[in-house]
């Protein structure tokens, strides 16, 4: 195409570009800070914080729990899933 | 000229091309992460598993698609046959047999432990009466060899016989693999006596080194005799581990030990994660796969213990029955949980070294119980 | 009977088939080895490159074409992409994003610095003025990539855009990431008051694990909802990272940050070497393509640094626009840089830490810019 | 097939699967019972044993040996091969 | 339904579909192996070559077939000659030039040594008088560089001119490189004077890092000029090499040295082990393979040792005739063969850093002799 | 072909190849004695040896020089090729 409609082509790329990288890097710069501030909150209700530090071995306890979690929220999400697709 | 104006931009977002199933999988994604960073739960898999679920599920990245990073990674690797085949290799290369050479009639009870693949294998076809089922018998053996406890065995025999199911397959070996602590204790309560958990087992006997190099060649003579379909298996294990016992080939043992088993990890655990795609794994047979694997693993563990049983009987009390639990394999996990359930009852018995017997046994009898499934199954 | 006589051997030889093309690449990639060895340039990939340009200019032994080594690698591994992402991958298991999490906003710094990709779109169009040049839309995107100062995202992106461009592309790209030091001084200098850069920055705060470790969620996420064409980059970006900050994969992150990324790197910086044909690089766009790399880190720097103003304005003086400039990545030498320019004006001031933050803002922002780019001029 | 019939088949895999991993696994501890009778008489006997212990460098002895045996032994396989196929 | 009865299940066993060829191959597989565990023959390559055959031998797996395991690792890695040449750039990272850079006239005595190769050529041919031998100009060639003492240089050109021989091929050059401490001594000694052996040479002058430098360029571009079909081998060496000595690449250079050529290695050894079937390997073929390789062996050793002879007498006696049996390269064993045979007759006499100089010049000279073969006999 | 012309074949190729390796070597080991004076000379006047040595991160003089020598010598590649070719 003329070299014209390229530069303007360009251009629109630009504006667009631009736009995105910004918003893109600006709702992360949100993100970021509600990730820290529940990080803090999590952390400080130790919770995780003890499963992470923990490098003592699996605990029965912490695993049934999960792996009741894990069938569970596996089937609820094939319920919810068929339940829109059939 | 570029079209100006957001349409095309839209429709190149997520939000625009988003799907349902594709959300829920990034959760399941998401929540294997969760298990692997938190829980534990092998995470050297379920991590890479996680993260290659949530990356072929993005919207038009296609990340998993023939074109895709994954998809490749899946065409070269799964496909082939080759990674499961290189992570044995690894594994012979990290396996010490002397326990096994030390007590070869351990061997029958990581032979008893595959009775769970056996029996969740007619389980799987039992499901086809319940409506929304339809389970081949190549679907049905796939899952079965959840029971082997055995990762690179699954994905092996799951990408040759049912690679629909493979993700499913893969998500279940390993999960239950960490659950071993969970799902084997009271079973192995149940089925012993306080007296029989009691009991304290002589200490092995030394294995020379020549024993340890001679071991890989009778397993793989039997297997070459007897069942030449669970040569690659075998084959590659025995190759491993004679790299790692000849003891005149450092640098190739180190190799398959480290830099191999690792690269081929990332890319396996990531290549399985791109088959968790939401037609694929949000079906009804996920669910009767996840059931179905917590039943093999039950079963193969009592049948161990069972097998115990009888040793301890036929030996006059010298054999522990706790230890034929570790003949599901799900190395090392259960050999701890074998010497976790002896001290209870016993503070001053140490199962853990003659635990490993049965347990590596158990890799052996999975592989085998796999050649089986291959040469009568896979040929149909 | 084979033929007697020296004239089959003789033209056999190189000389009898040497055409001056070769021979002046085969001088760029002495050159390249040259700059890479003595004077330090990127040589973990400047001289493979230049090296792979040498053998793949040997006339007859055809190790650059689709029979040779070089072009099997350059088959397998840049043509599909995996080798720039294997290298992203080793790049987030190599990055500690805690300056960034510590500072969120720096990644508008990172983002400003972008805008010297796409004023070198603009330029590499306009070039189109000048009789012998004509890229296309396709070309210009790419070559404006090397505003983004970093190696992988190019490569990945030329690869889809403009593969004959790659070789002069990637030379570009990485020559001028290595001239860092000489191009970015004196336009910090130009922009900033004495009394700017003789700011101090007040310390970082501590960043926990758990925030390490959602961080590559927050912006896999992101990148999911707005720019999935941006997937594969940031997807092994911040899968690497998080194999380096889960903290239960060591064997994995190891992998990630040794092994698998040099392996990578010896073979991609052989396969983009193979593409520094004379046919191909020995042409007026090539000039235009170094021009233009300069042109890109100039206004980039520029770009950075003013944001990096405006920031200083907003927060009282709290944030010294030096670190502005490390936002078009180019990591770490930038951030180095700026730490030296402080140093000149301040010799307590410190910056390298805060400059880290627009430093890795500055890889996340150029990435997402290829994926705008991979959206809206990939398509076409 | 029918479920029944498929039911059938798993048994009768049950069976023969259940079989042969009974009988591989049982004739490996026949197979490494005299595996370690053999090692345990070759150690006695030590001639392997020092060759691999000894991390010295090849002795020309044992290779004279040992070289003659490679081209022996591949040439009587290769005589027994072609006399069966030819 | 599945079909009842052990019939299938005994026509899935190795004994019902056992051949005695591949029994006899299996025997060869572990014949290798012993050598390599027990003699210590070459182990890092001859224990996965013997562990190759017999699971490329096993009845009904197919491990070696197109789909198998060993046969998609072939047609990636040999048949492309990616294997070989990443192992050339890994001895060339591990090479250190320096003993010959300090004697460049030991070149000649690499030289003189590739003698061998030609005349085995011709005596490969001289077998088609012998009834069962068909002998082509290509399989001649390949054989031939047995000759070489030079294992990948050796794969490299049997897998381009004679496929079908690979396997015989490789085993007696990796086979004959381990027994070059039985076949060189009496030659030299033969050939040698008590005096000539006795002769003490003096200290190596210092090499500075430049010339280190300098000299894979100096190699490369001679083999640009005269000899681009040697360009694969010579320039994977020099590359590895410049790593190496560059010094601004450790990472590099280190990957090249260790993961690189161990991860190969493995999957080298295996693969060629693949070429040893019953109808490839079990041929009159074969004993003429083994037969001219010992004499290539002899020939070459002869050959070098009269050029130091040769140079003994120009330079007044300054040089021990010894140092050409090095010439064959077989590095580093051939370097200390000398020595050894050195220190028989002159208990102070250390000639190993001597013999460095034409035992790596004789890899040099190998890999110029591959290309001629490759240039006049490749095309036909 | 006839085994006479192959073995003539065999010997123009031995004539012809221990040629080519001996020439090849011969003038390898000219070229690395020109080699080693060229460092020599290059050594003593310590132009590159210091900056060999040097392991300080890259000078930016020395770097000004380098940009301009990479553009220099790449557009004098470019001039003479397309002198040649157009
Ligand atoms: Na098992
Ligand atoms: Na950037
Ligand atoms: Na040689």
């Amino acid at each position: 195409m003329p070299i014209e409609d390229l530069l303007l082509s360009g251009i629109n790329l630009m504006l667009i570009g631009m736009g995105i990288v910004f918003v893109f890097l600006f709702v992360l710069v949100l993100a970021m800070k509600g990730m820290s501030r529940l990080a803090l909150a999590v952390t400080e209700r130790q919770g995780v914080a003890e499963t992470l530090s923990s490098h003592a071995s699996v605990s029965g306890q912490g695993q049934t729990g999960m792996r009741g979690d894990l069938v569970a929220v596996i089937s609820a999400a094939i319920k919810q899933y068929r339940s829109i697709h059939h | 000229m570029l079209e100006l104006g957001f349409e095309p931009l839209w429709q190149s977002t997520g939000l625009a091309n988003f799907m349902w199933g594709q959300a829920l999988m990034m959760g399941v994604g998401a929540l294997l992460i969760y298990l692997a960073i938190v829980k534990k739960f092998e995470p050297l898999l379920l991590l890479p598993i996680g993260f290659g679920a949530i990356l072929s599920n993005i919207p038009l990245a296609g990340i998993g698609g023939s074109e895709g990073l994954l998809g490749h990674i899946y065409h070269v690797g799964i496909e082939t046959g080759v990674f499961p085949l290189l992570i044995f290799m690894g594994v012979g290369a990290l396996t010490d047999f002397a326990a096994l050479i030390a007590m070869p009639w351990t061997l029958l009870l990581g032979a008893a432990a595959q009775f769970g693949i056996f029996v969740t294998l007619i389980g799987a076809l039992a499901l086809n009466f319940i409506p929304g089922f339809d389970f081949t018998l190549a679907d049905a053996s796939a899952i079965a060899i959840i029971g082997g406890a055995d990762g690179p065995t699954a994905i092996f025999l799951a990408s040759k016989l049912a690679p629909d199911l493979l993700g499913a397959i893969a998500v279940a070996a390993y999960s239950y693999m960490a659950l071993v602590p969970i799902i084997q204790p009271p079973i192995m309560r149940l089925l012993t006596t306080d007296a029989e958990r009691r009991v304290e087992m002589q200490q092995l006997r030394h294995v020379s080194k020549l024993e340890k190099i001679l071991f890989p060649f009778a397993v793989l003579l039997l297997c070459v005799i007897f069942l030449p379909s669970a040569a690659p298996l075998i084959g590659m294990l025995t190759f491993g581990n004679l790299l790692r016992e000849s003891g005149v080939v450092e640098r190739l043992s180190h190799a398959a030990q480290n830099e191999i088993i690792n690269i081929v990890t990332i890319f396996l655990g990531l290549a399985v994660g791109s088959k968790l795609s939401a037609d694929k794994f949000l079906t009804l047979d996920t669910l009767g796969i996840l059931a179905l694997g917590a039943f093999a693993f039950c079963i193969g563990t009592a049948a161990g213990v069972m097998m115990g049983k009888i040793m301890h009987r036929v030996t006059g009390g010298k054999v522990n029955p706790l230890i034929g639990a570790a003949g599901v394999s799900a190395v090392p996990m259960a050999a701890r949980v074998v010497n976790k359930v002896g001290l209870e009852t016993n503070h001053h018995n140490f199962l853990l070294m003659h635990a490993m017997g049965p347990n590596v046994a158990g890799v052996i009898g999975s592989a085998v119980a796999a050649g089986v499934l291959l040469a009568l199954v896979g040929g149909q």
